[in-house]
């Protein structure tokens, strides 16, 4: 009887030699850092992609010395041509919304303190997890292959309407091999996504320690859990429509693309298609596809605030069910991307009342940290600063959400840089300002050093202004009627707007330039940063029980016994103002 | 008129071109294209959406799909030998040149010779894009920003290829790319001539682009000169 | 369910504990799986909107394959009952359910080719993936699950292999997730059947 | 430092607000009869997106200079109230606002797209294609033409594919490159895409549609202001996106007519 007993799959032994230590890693906390390295690589391409761009719009015709190295046809002695502009914008928008955002807040650092958190020694199932990160990586790769291929990348935007991304080469350049290798790119991506989010909800529902109830999980714990739930269903619906799409283009399917369009003069032999088809599939992965940016940052940003208010949040089950409840309302809005888009125009306002819904519970996470703040003996250091500029970020770029969920308002902003401006603000910045304040945070326990404090202050100073610089004035540009995309603001009404082009871009070098600072005091710190103890911050919960940084198997082959909520602070604990989670002493 | 320059300058490089294959004080078939019936009104283009264009030209252009000139002279007709006289082994070394002038493509039909270089100038303050539509040949795709260097490509196969401006709807032209060095593209009196044939029997084709092409047989012996005209049949619609 | 019978590898200082584990895995997975093809089917609808589709008429021997795959569920779990039985007191119970096993991958890959065939009998027809909406949403639809089919077949290969191999050592969670899977292969085939059905 | 962050954000509170409430960057005056709907809209949105931003803003500068730094051993202190106020007051206030706002902006929505136009309505169709929109007039018959796309060829000015040589009554339909309309005259656009998506976008008419290829979709509206304005393509469409405009041209009636005859006459 005995003999049908063998080691459970998670107890691993300890990996032997630097490929299985350190590449083809089947420790969560490994593969959480290669997560996290990969989303640096792709955010510092898709920053300098974003440089490109901002340059092209305020100097059209001036050379970029070099940038014919890098594409002879795209950017003839170094002037970026209006193709090229597009493959820069489509791969700044692919790269940074798949590759950073979904990435680095909720793969990268869920991978490493999930399991952490939940007093587990690995994830459910680790071999999963080592493939999901390659299978992500494999995915970057094909993606970036399309800067060196002769066709060029893409241009028909991270969202890829059909027919223009169905069509094939006659519809432009970057349309024939580019388009399909993002397609195929994204579909691996949707894979990965998939193994990842499997993991870990088995994770958080089987493998949670002796006295870890669910409402004992700290709030970032149960932002990934939700973040995962989500994911599942959103690239699960992704995923048939990459394939469907590269049907369409290399197999001579109909799916997206209608009969009789003339393009380049000749006949597509297409019939019966619905380009409105790839756009419902398109958003119902795309609406909760921010989401799974943001609600990770809510998490992080939520467990870095109370650790540095030095008390509870004012009630984080309302948190909790506040971020459910959004990720709930995320299935009913994706339509309020077509309004006009010549969709029903009932069906209209059926998605214009959830998305508006939505503003409810943002509203009391919002409140439930300002309402906390009071009366908060308030640690300012680099990771608390940057958890604030995140909720004002938040409010900031969720208020102006308020405009575009009403479909009356969006027939006058819809592409305009309104929306640029609001989506950059609320899952670009607002998430990017999540994951800093998070590695600010949590260096210390990865890496085993703690980070310079005064440089990612100044990090966090030049930010900050600088994101509020660049991205403020997009709404301005989007209520004079500013449209994006265009690779060149021709229009005669564009002209007047032309002085704020360039204070954004000024402004987006040097914040750009700031992140290099980050970047420094980055690998700086991991080599000479000083040594980092157990528990810098004073913090409760689990990862802080554990050596800086935590043994292969975190814990020692033990389970840890959980016995507090996991936000004791003001309270008079033996350490000071705070109990650990798995302290036995009482509260 | 620059058009013209420009034609002329064409007309400089064929000359030149032929030089390089040709039998001094040989044979020349020379001949007029004309046509008969009423050809299709070439409607005059708005160009409003690319003012920088629009007020190069102080009556709004025509559309160049059949250019006539006084007593029904065909423009834009390219006569050349298919048959009878050996492919140019070596291209000529001048590019043809192809011009992007006031959103106009310069000259509308550019004839020039497999593996001969083709050398594309954007002359405006605005971006052009350049999409041939070859058949049999590599087909490309490229974009012209102002200020930029002028492209440079070439065909290997002969074919007649459509060239199509992706920004600009309006802007339509013609590439000939031929076997020798034996052709001519009709101008304002729809005369060509073919100089300097060495002694043989010769098929000539004219090629329109709306009204597609006419074969004539021709025999030349000595140094004489054979006229050879073509007429083609125009519709209103 | 079986699992149960072997509470040693949980263990009982946490929630559901790694066994648990592949087994929520599994039905997480299948919750995935089922949205997938819930997506291919609301693509289907829209895309009839446009109504161009011809009715196809099913070769026969898809419902020759529907049964193979249904016996291959009945089979799986006698399989899962027998080795079930075996790790408890009456160990004849293992080579039993070895027997099962072996029969339901048979089954399995039955069902495969079967498929194949399907598509032959349409491409005689001049039927292909870009024929027409309804072809290609009957090639999509059927290689969609074939894929799927395949991973459980290759699961059933690595228990078989594990099962065979030195004093049958594996994780009966392993066999019970692979059970669950197959017999949802077996339920989201049906499903697909009454779709192509009905629709194409 | 938290005194620094309070002052550095009330900074960018006010800076933010200050060119929205001066006007500084507003949508151009409005020529569209239902326009005005949209407008005030905006503006209701604007207030209370406007309250809640500096609102949140400033009471986040207020309590980060109040709680931050405070000398070791504070004690710290819970907003009295608690989570149930501020649960109360997000659905009090949202909750209201939501509903306001959903409900009037029902209201504007509906003038859009819930009203059929007038039978006397002047109707035009337009075709987007990469990279330009063409106009098309049904000429004398009134009718248009059946469109072929075979027959597209744009070197000759067919924008649209008329089948000139068969068919009679196409060759009286009027193509034009500017769309030019009546004053005070309902205009029922009838919108057709060649090739990939495109939008139709007027700021002045207050009016944004996408033309999706395979749909016939269409909108209706009144200018009630004489003058030219730009009509540009806001969805996504390929390398010459950017350069993708036409010109809407608002006539006198007369002016109108004189116009349309001299088009008839270039075709």
């Amino acid at each position: 009887m005995e003999e049908a007993v063998v080691q459970p799959a998670h107890v691993h032994a300890p990996p032997e030699g630097f490929i299985r230590k350190h590449i083809f890693s089947l420790d969560h906390k490994v593969i959480g850092k290669q997560y996290y390295g990969l989303a640096l690589v792709a955010v510092f391409m898709g920053m300098a992609l974003s440089w490109l761009m901002r340059f092209h719009l305020v100097w059209p015709t001036t050379k970029v010395p070099g940038l014919d190295l890098l594409s002879s046809t795209g950017a003839p002695g170094g002037v970026i041509t209006p193709e090229y502009y597009l493959s820069l914008l489509t791969m700044h928008g692919t790269l940074m919304v798949f590759f950073v955002l979904t990435n680095a807040p909720f793969a990268g650092f869920g991978n490493y303190f999930l399991p952490i958190q939940i007093g587990a020694e690995d994830m459910a199932f680790p071999r999963f997890n080592m493939m999901s990160f390659w299978v992500t990586f494999v995915a970057f790769l094909v993606l970036v292959l399309a800067f060196v291929i002769p066709d060029g990348p893409p241009i028909s935007g991270w969202t890829a309407y059909a027919p223009l991304s169905a069509v094939g080469k006659d519809a432009g350049p970057g349309l024939a091999w580019g388009q399909s290798l993002w397609a195929i790119s994204i579909a691996i991506f949707c894979v990965g996504q998939l193994l990842g989010s499997l993991n870990f909800i088995a994770t958080t529902l089987d493998l949670r320690t002796k006295g870890m109830t669910f409402m004992r999980m700290p709030i970032c714990t149960w932002a990934w859990f939700i973040t995962s739930a989500i994911g599942l269903l959103a690239f699960a619906v992704l995923l048939p429509a990459c394939l469907l799409l590269l049907l369409d283009r290399m197999a001579g399917t109909s799916f997206f693309i209608p009969s009789g369009l003339v393009i380049s003069d000749r006949l597509q032999n297409h019939a019966g298609g619905s380009p409105l088809l790839w756009q419902h599939l398109f958003w119902f992965f795309g609406h909760p596809e921010v989401y799974i940016a943001i609600l990770p940052a809510v998490g992080i940003v939520s467990h870095v605030l109370i650790t540095n208010m030095r008390k509870p949040l004012l009630s984080a089950k309302v948190i909790i069910y506040s971020m459910m409840s959004i990720g709930f309302l995320s299935w009913m809005v994706w339509g309020h991307h077509m309004f006009v888009s010549g969709m029903n125009p009932t069906s209209s306002l059926l998605f214009s009342f959830p998305t508006l819904t939505i503003t409810i519970p943002a509203t009391i996470i919002t409140l439930i940290w300002l309402g906390s703040l009071y009366g908060a003996n308030l640690q300012i250091n680099a990771a608390s600063l940057f958890a604030l500029g995140f909720v004002s970020m938040f409010v900031s770029g969720g208020v102006s959400g308020f405009f575009l969920a009403q479909p009356s308002i969006d027939i006058y902003l819809h592409a305009t840089y309104f929306v640029v401006g609001h989506f950059h603000m609320v899952m670009g910045v607002a998430a990017i300002f999540g994951i800093l304040s998070g590695t600010y945070f949590w260096f210390p326990k990865m890496s085993g050093r703690m980070m310079n404090e005064s440089l990612g202050k100044l990090h966090f100073w030049i930010t900050f202004v600088g994101t509020y610089c660049i991205f403020m004035p997009f709404h301005y540009l989007g209520m004079a009627g500013n449209v994006r995309r265009y690779s060149s603001f021709v229009n005669d009404f564009m002209a007047p707007l032309m002085p704020v082009h360039k204070f954004i871009s000024i402004a987006a070098f040097v914040t750009g330039g700031a992140q290099f600072i980050f970047l420094f005091n980055l690998i700086y710190s991991r080599f000479r940063g000083k040594q980092a103890p157990e528990n810098p911050w004073n913090a409760t919960s689990l990862e802080w029980s554990i050596p800086s940084p935590p043994p292969w198997d975190n814990f020692g082959g033990k389970h840890p016994v959980i016995y507090h909520d996991p936000y004791q602070y003001g309270v008079k604990g033996s350490k000071g103002d705070f109990v650990m989670q798995d302290s036995p002493e009482q509260v | 008129m620059r058009t013209k320059g420009v034609f002329l300058a064409g007309v400089a490089i064929l000359a030149a071109a032929t030089m390089t294959t040709a039998v001094p004080n040989g044979g020349t078939v020379s001949g007029k294209v004309t046509y008969e019936g009423t050809p299709a009104k070439q409607k005059p283009i708005d160009m409003s959406k690319e003012p920088s264009c629009a007020k190069q030209h102080a009556t709004p252009l025509t559309t160049e799909t059949v250019v006539t000139g006084p007593n029904n002279a065909l423009e834009n007709v390219v006569v050349y030998i298919s048959a009878g006289a050996p492919d140019d082994s070596t291209p000529p070394s001048q590019p043809a040149k192809f011009t992007q002038k006031g959103c106009q493509y310069l000259p509308h039909v550019l004839a020039f010779e497999v593996n001969q270089a083709l050398e594309i100038a954007n002359e405006d303050q605005t971006s052009h894009n350049i999409h041939p539509l070859p058949k049999t040949n590599r087909e490309w795709n490229k974009s012209q920003p102002p200020g930029t260097p002028p492209l440079s490509e070439k065909y290997d196969k002969p074919e007649f290829i459509p060239v199509k401006c992706n920004i600009h709807p309006w802007m339509h032209g013609n590439f000939a790319v031929l076997k020798n060095s034996h052709y001519a593209v009709t101008q304002g009196e729809g005369s060509f001539t073919l100089p300097n044939l060495p002694p043989g029997k010769y098929t000539i084709i004219a090629w329109h682009e709306s009204y597609g092409d006419q074969t004539q047989e021709v025999t030349i012996s000595g140094n004489e000169t054979k006229t050879v005209n073509f007429v083609f049949k125009a519709k209103p619609y | 369910m079986a699992s149960g019978n072997y509470a040693q590898v949980v263990e009982p200082s946490r929630f559901g504990g790694p066994d648990r584990a592949s087994r929520s895995g599994i039905w997480v997975g299948i919750f995935a799986i089922t949205m997938s093809f819930a997506a291919f089917t609301s693509a289907l609808y829209v895309r009839q909107g446009s109504g161009d589709g011809t009715h196809i008429a099913l070769p026969s021997v898809i419902y020759a394959n529907t049964l193979a795959l249904l016996l291959s569920s009945f089979t799986m779990e006698m399989s899962r009952r027998g080795i079930a039985r075996g790790l408890g007191p009456e160990a004849f119970g293992l080579r039993k359910g070895m027997v099962w096993l072996v029969v339901t991958l048979v089954l399995g890959l039955a069902f495969v080719a079967g498929q194949y065939l399907a598509w032959r009998y349409l491409a005689a027809q001049g039927l292909y993936l870009a024929t027409n909406s309804n072809s290609s949403f009957f090639y999509v639809f059927t290689a969609m699950h074939g894929l799927h089919l395949l991973g459980g077949i290759a699961a059933l290969v690595y228990l078989i292999g594990r099962t065979a191999g030195s004093n049958y050592r594996f994780r009966q969670s392993l066999f019970d997730a692979t059970a669950i899977y197959w017999h949802f292969m077996d339920v989201l085939w049906l499903y697909l059947l009454f779709v192509i059905g009905t629709r194409l | 430092m938290g005194k620094f962050f309070a002052v550095v954000l009330t900074l960018i509170a006010l800076a933010s607000a200050y060119p929205i409430v001066t006007h500084m960057y507003v949508q151009p005056v409005d020529i569209s009869t239902h326009g005005h709907a949209i407008d005030e809209q905006l503006s209701d949105t604007m207030a209370e997106a406007g309250f809640a931003f500096l609102g949140a803003q400033l009471l986040l500068a207020f309590f980060v200079w109040r709680f931050s730094n405070r000398k070791n051993g504070s004690k710290v202190k819970h907003l009295p109230g608690g989570a149930k106020l501020m649960v109360a007051t997000a659905f009090i206030f949202v909750g209201t606002e939501v509903l306001a706002l959903g409900v009037l902006g029902q209201k504007a929505w509906a003038e859009v797209y819930f009203t059929a136009p007038k039978q006397d309505a002047l109707q035009i169709q337009s075709q987007a294609g990469q990279f330009a929109f063409y106009f098309r007039y049904p000429g004398a018959d009134g009718k248009f033409a059946p469109l072929h796309p075979d027959k597209i060829d744009e070197g000759n000015g067919n924008y649209f594919g008329l089948d000139l040589a068969n068919d009679v009554e196409a060759r009286d339909d009027i193509v034009t490159a500017e769309l030019a309309i009546p004053v005070n005259r309902e205009i029922h656009l009838l919108m057709h895409a060649k090739d990939v998506g495109h939008s139709f976008y007027v700021r002045e008419l207050r009016i944004q549609q996408d033309f999706v290829p395979g749909l016939d979709l269409s909108v209706h509206f009144t200018a009630t202001k004489t003058g030219k304005y730009e009509i540009v393509c806001t969805q996504l469409c390929g390398l010459g996106h950017y350069n993708m405009k036409a010109y809407l041209n608002v006539l006198s009636q007369d002016d109108f007519d004189k116009w349309l005859k001299e088009k008839a006459s270039e075709q």
